[in-house]
């Protein structure tokens, strides 16, 4: 694994220090609220990240604005990153249609609910950019059960027989929901999975925002440079439920949870930008307040927003619909 | 006697199975540790161990596909798949394989394994925890089909399925999982495949449903002063023609309600059965409430989807008229 | 006008429709070096480059899950799916992403991509070359469906499929692919989706059906003295509503023929259009002739699974009786 | 790879490599009959598996009779090495009913058509008669291109979770129809992908008949003892066509076909028992014309068989067939 200290120095101005800071906050306090929120009733059902924001933020700070993300439900506040408004998230875990955006409007593909499906389809737009010219790269998220679908294999594989500018992030948090990873796979590391595939893998701490990054920077070089797709494997350990709607106490050491909970990588960040003098504590609190304003906000335009029409129903399911789509 | 949820019947009828049958397995995402997602598979790990509760990989077609392989080896496997939409990636072994796979050895090998799966809208869940697959299935030759709408009927049709000699695929309606609450007989207990239920009966017009669409029919009825006969199909196939022809010929009137979009929906095939063997009982024309062919919605609009008290009656006072 | 072969026809609108349009590409398992099992995508390679004729790894789900992401990079990939049954396992990303994608963007990416497949029964392969599975398809919303049946609109279908904004399927019945000879017009040439076509004008019996099967339906009409009109259906989705409404009209009396097994097929649903909307016309009952819901049989019995005219001529004779 | 000469000192009797030999023979004669039969119109279409009979014969024989087979189409003729009749194989291409058998008579399961979807099957075998405490194993045989597909990666992984005494035979002969390996995946070796199931990946000389038996008779063992599944890649080159609709003049370089019909395994095989003192060339005479008696009596059996009887359609449908089964 990779150590922070190389990329502090390596790279990294304080002002990009400062800003993967602020994005791994704006993620934390996303989630951190909509835990909440979920709990007034004020969203639905959430998928709760917590703890992955060194992975997502890490990941996609070594991406250019024209580099696609093909978020799975875990990462459905990624397009934060991207200046995504707040709302248009919350909306979407409030079924409200303007939760639904134009991914090319941020180059965020929508969040992909069903596993792994998605794999092809960061494969497909990298190797279709790619037939264009474009330097684009994609980069894909999943999880660790992720790594048992039939969707990943082929997705990879497209990938790397086509020489696809691809770098698949899995987020190996150890379960996927109730069934650990010793149940899910009897390779020893998921990064493994890439020898398969003739591409590199390579495993990160998850936790290490910046040995994320490092790892994703490597992989976004090579990617663009014609060197095809990596897998990285960014372990950590889920330390939260689910989502809103699990129970872990069923299946889950809580002794180990709250261990992992201690370790958490926001305040790792935190303490690697004091130590190195770049963070104050004035720093910090204006950051998190910035997010907490944003995420008022966001909530507030959410509820302010008229309820859906329901002709929507029809109005987005073609471009041009057959007669007879709204006989039912 | 005792007074259920539907999941709970669910439950009891695994375990009934599972007890009664030492073939009988259960594999799945989650069935195990954690009981399922909707806790269907409660209590199984502890009492039967993990060789016969199994928390599989998280791969739908490799959980079917190796259930084809456990046939093989002399078990019955009761596949979960966790919701209606994530068994899409199964439909290939299922239409390839499960459908086939008797037919293939000349008629000479068995594979009585059930698949078993949450289904249906209105949960205010993200996509895809909404579909209502029954068409893939039902057309899938070598496969039956059953759907409950009550506690009683999920356990006896469970049971039924378990024991059948060929696969069967059960969906539960979930929007009804914990709403649907009846008295479920304990121990042994089996509706057998391909009867129909007679949920309610009336002289005017016939609704014909079956799920969650059952109660919305019944809704109906109880909303509207024209005597509706009720009708749960309740199996799809093996499907009881002679109950439905039976009601036509009473009534002389149909609505098919169901929540699956409307294109060559389970529907369609009991309009047509309709079309074909009760033309002249009919005094009107067939109709059919349902989902529409368009994506399932974004859930803050799903009612404007889903089959309504509203829409029911509306098609019911056309043909009353 | 060239007089081509079915399969010819396809291979004609695709060197058209790629050198019409710099972003359409052909991609699927051998349409390459290979040109194709049929020779459906003969010429290309050379013609256009190994970045507009992809021959894919062997992976149904990958291909189609590729094409996805294809579109979203401003292609309009022709995926090629070789054999009817081995597009199953891409039913997962058609069910859940290809028909959902533009909704999920709320409307404003288009995927405008086409997968087309050769299929249907009788031509003496192993099994799993024979499918039918037009009715998944037909019932996945956001989907269009087309189904040639002579040369020229194999052509016309495919070139209107690959220029509409929403992703459509297209079924080329194998079984005719050399048989069916006939006028093509040459370069540019659309069939438009939607438009039935009367294949026959007659007054007592409407004959409906699609793909190879309405051949059947003129041999049927040709051996009867009875006036068939035969109705080939061409477009599933969108389906041409009117056309197949004033035949009953006309006729009064409905055949309904495909290949696919009958429960849930897509006879059923223009079984359920006429008695929802034609009900009053009818002056017997709606009758189809139909695969059984079987598996596909051994091939030397495959002839008593297909519809035939005898068996069309039955259902002819029974409502003309 | 592993050598002959290992072999033909470890383990094996004489009357084991002249049985391995018989079966060979069988083998390739049922390949060039049937490319004959075709021709003369007497079956259908055929899948040709001239070359490959090392593989096939190979592998199954460090099998028990108890184990089973998983066959695909290129394996169509593989229950011959299990005494099955001739005719049964030649009335499966002849798509005549008594073609099909019941599994459970020979061990060996029905043809795969559809690719790599009967490998979870195997996957479920084995570990259903492990959960039922009997020594079983399940052998699956697939293709190059085979492992591209879900079902591959979905089936291998099933197994490896559950510990299941699997063993994964993949016949690399380097094409699936027109497309070239290259083409099918970026890794190095097929075995490599054994690493991401966390299992032992073996390669081997897929025209070495004895280096192909050995590899899988440890496989063999260390399935039969616990340790799991293995995969094994069979190397060679596939010098036939696909099937008797396939002309490969159109994208395979007809010299190198030609080479490696010259370097065939039945030949490569026959030398190594008559340098060893073995086979006598009256011994080779005696078992090719066994072979093709048997050939010649299969056809004349499968000719001989009543038409199948129509109404088969639907008695082998269900057990207990829905009522309405016979409308159309
Ligand atoms: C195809 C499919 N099957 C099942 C599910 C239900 N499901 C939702 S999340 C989940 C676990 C995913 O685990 P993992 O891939 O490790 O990602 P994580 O949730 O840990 O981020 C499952 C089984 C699904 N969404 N899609
Ligand atoms: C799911 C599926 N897709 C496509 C096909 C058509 N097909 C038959 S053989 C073949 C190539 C298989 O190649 P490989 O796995 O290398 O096996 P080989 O034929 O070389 O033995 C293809 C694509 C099929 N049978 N099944
Ligand atoms: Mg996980
Ligand atoms: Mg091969």
């Amino acid at each position: 694994m990779a150590s922070t200290e190389a990329l502090v120095t390596h790279g990294l101005a304080e002002s990009d220090l400062l800003e993967l800071y602020r994005r791994m906050v704006l993620l934390r306090t996303y989630d951190e609220r909509s835990v909440v929120y979920h709990r007034q009733g004020r969203i639905g059902t959430y998928a709760i990240f917590w703890n992955h924001e060194a992975i997502q933020a890490g990941a996609t700070f070594a991406l250019s604005g024209d580099d696609w993300i093909f978020p799975s439900y875990r990462e459905s506040a990624i397009g934060l990153v991207r200046g995504m408004p707040v709302e248009t998230i919350l909306q979407w875990w409030r079924g409200h249609p303007s939760g639904w955006w134009n991914p090319a409007d941020w180059n965020v593909a929508s969040i992909a609910v069903p596993i792994a499906t998605h794999v092809p389809h960061a494969a497909g737009l990298a190797w279709g950019k790619k037939l264009r010219g474009l330097p684009t790269v994609a980069m894909a998220f999943f999880g660790d059960g992720a790594t048992s679908e039939g969707a990943f294999h082929e997705g990879v594989n497209l990938a790397a027989v086509m020489n696809a500018p691809a770098v698949f992030v899995c987020n190996n948090n150890q379960w996927a929901i109730s069934t650990p990873i010793e149940a899910q796979t009897r390779a020893e590391t998921l990064a493994d999975k890439a020898v398969g595939y003739g591409i590199p893998g390579v495993r990160v701490d998850g936790l290490d925002v910046l040995a994320v990054y490092a790892a994703a920077r490597e992989a976004v070089e090579r990617a663009r440079s014609g060197g095809g797709p990596t897998l990285i494997e960014a372990v950590h350990y889920r330390a939260a439920p689910h989502a809103t709607a699990d129970d872990p106490r069923a299946y889950i050491d809580q002794a180990r949870v709250e261990e992992e909970r201690a370790r958490e990588c926001l305040g790792r960040y935190e303490d690697v930008l004091k130590n190195a003098g770049v963070l104050t504590v004035e720093r910090a609190e204006a950051v998190r307040k910035e997010a907490e304003d944003l995420l008022r906000a966001g909530i507030t335009a959410a509820e302010a927003e008229a309820p859906a029409d329901p002709d929507l129903l029809f109005r987005n399911a073609y471009v041009d619909p057959p007669g007879n789509m709204r006989n039912g | 006697m005792a007074e259920l949820t539907l999941v709970e019947a669910v439950n009891d009828a695994l375990h009934t199975e599972l007890a009664r049958d030492a073939d009988v397995m259960v594999l799945g995402e989650d069935v195990g540790r954690a009981g399922g997602v909707f806790r269907a598979t409660a209590g199984l790990l502890d009492r039967f161990g993990s060789d016969r509760c199994v928390d599989t990989p998280l791969a739908e077609a490799g959980l079917l596909g190796g259930a084809v392989g456990l046939c093989m080896a002399g078990w019955r496997p009761v596949v979960e798949m966790q919701y209606d939409a994530f068994s899409y990636p199964c439909l290939d072994q299922l239409i390839t394989h499960v459908g086939r796979y008797h037919w293939r050895t000349g008629g000479r090998m068995e594979f009585p394994l059930t698949i078993r799966m949450p289904y249906g809208g209105g949960v205010r869940a993200p996509e895809l925890h909404d579909d209502s697959p029954e068409a893939y299935y039902v057309h899938t030759p070598g496969i039956k089909v059953a759907i409950p709408s009550t506690p009683a009927d999920a356990k006896g049709l469970l049971a039924a399925a378990i024991r059948d000699p060929d696969p069967v695929v059960i969906f539960e309606p979930k929007l009804v999982y914990r709403t649907a609450r009846g008295e479920v007989p304990e121990g042994d207990y089996v509706v057998p495949l391909g009867k129909a239920r007679v949920a309610r009966e009336g002289t005017d017009v016939t609704l014909i449903a079956y799920g969650a669409m059952v109660n919305v029919c019944e809704l109906t009825a109880d909303a509207l002063d024209v005597s509706c006969e009720v009708i749960d199909i309740r199996s799809l196939r093996p499907l009881d023609e002679e109950t439905i022809l039976a009601s036509v010929a009473k009534t002389g009137r149909v609505v098919i309600v169901h929540e699956a979009p409307r294109t060559a929906g389970f529907g369609a095939e009991l309009a047509a059965l309709i079309a074909e063997r009760a033309i002249f009982d009919l005094q009107g024309p067939v109709l059919r409430v349902t989902g529409y062919d368009v994506p399932y919605p974004y859930w803050t609009i799903e009612d404007a989807y889903m089959p309504s008290v509203e829409r029911v009656s509306a098609a019911v006072r056309k043909l009353v008229q």
